[in-house]
C-alpha cells in the first residue's frame, strides 16, 4: 500500500478543507487523478474521527461517496458512470477550485484584519436629550413587536433527514463481505451486493469493498462473460481482520 | 505623518473637547509643538465642513458655523422621524428584558445594535446604568419619562410581562449552552484526533 | 457654501453611515450632484486625519487608517481582533462574492454555515439584505464595521477584488450557457418521448 500520508491533526472546517489540504500537501493540481490518489487518505482521516457530530459526518460522507466514484473509475477505467455521476465529479472539482481560490484570498483578509483600523466618531457624551417618542411608541405596538421578536428567534435547524440517510460505510461493507465469504467460501457478487435491489451508491460501495479485498489478496475473482456476474472466492481460510 | 494630521484624527475620534496638555501627553511632544500644529490644522480646515474650536486650553472639532442651521434641522428631523423596526424592536427588548447589556440585545436580535441604541438615548427613551456587579459593563433601561408616557409605574405592569421575560430567558439559556457546546465541539475534535 | 462642505458637516455630526439618497433629500439636490460633491470631499481629505468610507450607496467618515495605532492607544475597551478559521473563510467569501445567499456559502465551504453567520451578524461584521429579485431570499454582505477592521475605505481596496469579480462573472456566464443548453436539451428530450 502506498505510504500512508500522515496528515497533521489540524482541525478541518469541513470535507473540502480536508480534501484540499490533502491535495496541496502532495503539491498536486485539482483533477480526478489527484482526487483518486487522496481518496484513501481522506477515508482513513474521516474514520479517525471517533464521536463525530452527526451533521458534520454527513457532509464528509457525501464527499466520500463522490471520491469513491472517482477512485473506482481510476481502478476500472471501463466503468461507465451516469451523466449525474459525471456531473457530481465535475461539480466536486469546481467546488474545490473555488474553495482553493477563496482560501488564497482569505490570507489577505487575515493579514489586514485588525492591523490598520478606521474608527468612527465616538458617541457624544452628556448629550442633552429631548424626550421624543414616535407615534408607534405605545404599549400594544411594543407588545406586538416583542412577540414578533420572540417568533423570529432562531430555532435549532433540524437536520435535513436525507443528509443523514445511512450510507453503508466502506468499512462495514468490507467486514460484511469478509464474514460472508469466510462462511460460504464461494459467492456471486450480484447477490452479495443486492444488485438491482439495493441503491446504486451501495452497490458501488460493495464493488469497492470487493476491489479492496482483491488488492489485499484476501479473495480472488472471476468474471466469465463481459458484464456477467462475478464469482468471489477466499484465498486462504484464515482471513485477516481488516483494521 | 505630520502632527496636525494626528491631532485631527484624535479630535475627530473623541468628538469632544481635549486639553492641549492631554494631546501633548498622547503624542509625546511639548505643548508649544501642539499649539503650532493646531495653527497648521486650523489653516488646513479653511474650506472644510469641520472647524477647530478652542476654549481655555482645550480644543475640539465641531461642524463649521455656516452649517449650524443645517445641523439644527437634522437634529429636529432625527427627533421626530419614526423609530422604525430596529428602534421599536430594541426598545421592546429593553422594556421587557431590561436592564440589559448591549451584547445580549445583539444576541436576541441577531444583529449589531450600536447605532440604534445611540438613537434611543438621544430621544430620551432609554438611559445607561453601570452594572453594580461589574463596573465596566453598561446596562440599558427605559427612562422614567418613557414609563410615565406609557402609563406604567413598574415594568411588571407591561402586558404579558412575565411570560415574555421567561421566554427570553429560556432562549438565552438554551443558546448559551449551544454556543458553548459548539465552541467546545470544535476544540474537542482538535484534541481528539 | 459648496456642497462637499455641507456633506462633511452632516457626516461629522451624524458619526454613522448616511445614505446618499438621504443626503440628497436633506440638501435638496439630486443624487448625482451628491456623488460629484463626494468626489470633491474625498479629494480634500487626501492625507488628512479623517477619511471618507463608501459602501453600496452609503458613506461615512472615519479616522484615517494610518492613525490606527494612535487611536488604539487612547481607547479603553479591548477590540476583538481574532477571527476563527470558519469566520475568516466565511468573511472572505462574503467580501469577494457578496451579496451572497447562505446556500452558496455552504456550497463553497462544504459545511453548514448557519452558526458562523449568526456569530458574524451579532459582531456586526456582516449584515442581511433581502434579495430584490426574490423577497424570500436573504443575502449576506459586508458592513462598514468590517471595512473599519480591515482599514479599507472601499471594497475595491481589497487585493485582487476586481479580478475576482470578473472571474465570477465569467464563471456565471459559462454556467448560464450550460444551463441554457441543459434546458434546450431537456426540452428536446421532452418533445422526443
Amino acid at each position: 500500500m502506498e505510504e500512508q500520508f500522515k496528515v497533521k491533526t489540524e482541525h478541518f472546517e469541513g470535507p473540502l478543507d480536508l480534501l484540499l489540504s490533502l491535495i496541496e500537501k502532495r503539491k498536486l493540481f485539482i483533477n480526478d487523478i489527484s482526487l483518486a490518489k487522496v481518496t484513501d487518505d481522506y477515508i482513513s482521516h474521516v474514520k479517525s474521527y471517533e464521536n463525530f457530530p452527526v451533521d458534520q459526518s454527513a457532509n464528509f460522507i457525501l464527499i466520500a461517496s463522490t471520491l469513491l466514484l472517482i477512485k473506482s473509475r481510476s481502478l476500472l477505467p471501463a466503468l461507465k458512470l451516469t451523466e449525474d455521476e459525471e456531473k457530481n465529479i465535475e461539480d466536486l472539482q469546481n467546488r474545490l477550485k473555488i474553495y482553493q481560490r477563496m482560501k488564497e484570498l482569505s490570507s489577505n483578509v487575515k493579514k489586514m484584519y485588525g492591523s490598520n483600523l478606521i474608527f468612527a466618531k465616538s458617541e457624544t457624551k452628556n448629550i442633552q436629550t429631548v424626550f421624543s417618542p414616535d407615534k408607534e411608541t405605545n404599549v400594544s405596538k411594543l407588545l406586538s413587536t416583542i412577540r414578533e421578536v420572540l417568533k423570529n428567534l432562531p430555532k435549532k435547524e433540524i437536520l435535513p433527514k436525507v443528509l443523514v440517510r445511512k450510507v453503508i460505510s466502506l468499512e462495514e461493507t468490507i467486514e460484511k463481505l469478509t464474514g460472508r465469504i469466510k462462511t460460504s467460501l464461494r459467492m456471486s457478487f450480484k447477490n452479495f451486493s443486492g444488485f438491482g435491489k439495493e441503491e446504486k451508491v451501495n452497490v458501488i460501495v460493495s464493488f469497492l469493498a470487493m476491489l479492496e479485498l482483491v488488492k489485499n489478496g484476501i479473495i480472488n475473482v472471476m468474471q466469465q462473460s463481459k458484464h456477467g456476474d462475478i464469482e468471489m472466492e477466499t484465498q486462504e481460510i484464515g482471513v485477516p481482520k481488516y483494521h | 505623518m505630520d502632527l496636525d494630521i494626528k491631532i485631527e484624527s484624535i479630535l475627530f475620534f473623541k468628538g469632544e473637547p481635549v486639553a492641549i496638555k492631554k494631546l501633548a501627553q498622547i503624542l509625546n511632544v511639548s505643548e508649544p509643538e501642539i499649539s503650532d500644529a493646531l495653527k497648521v490644522l486650523e489653516e488646513k480646515l479653511q474650506d472644510r465642513g469641520v472647524c477647530l474650536m478652542q476654549k481655555d486650553d482645550s480644543v475640539m472639532l465641531g461642524t463649521t458655523p455656516s452649517s449650524s442651521e443645517l445641523i439644527e434641522s437634522i437634529i429636529k428631523e432625527d427627533l421626530n422621524k419614526d423609530l422604525g423596526k430596529a428602534g421599536l424592536e430594541t426598545l421592546s427588548i429593553i422594556l421587557y428584558r431590561g436592564p440589559i447589556r448591549r451584547s445580549e440585545i445583539d444576541y436576541i436580535r441577531g444583529v449589531n445594535s450600536q447605532f440604534v441604541l445611540r438613537h434611543l438615548l438621544i430621544r430620551g427613551l432609554i438611559e445607561k446604568e453601570i452594572d453594580a456587579k461589574d463596573q465596566r459593563v453598561i446596562l440599558y433601561k427605559p427612562t422614567f419619562e418613557l414609563m410615565s408616557y406609557l402609563g406604567i409605574k413598574k415594568l411588571e405592569e407591561l402586558p404579558e410581562f412575565s411570560e415574555v421575560r421567561k421566554e427570553i430567558e429560556n432562549f438565552n439559556a438554551i443558546n448559551k449552552e449551544d454556543d458553548e457546546t459548539q465552541e467546545n465541539k470544535s476544540e474537542q475534535t482538535l484534541s481528539e484526533n
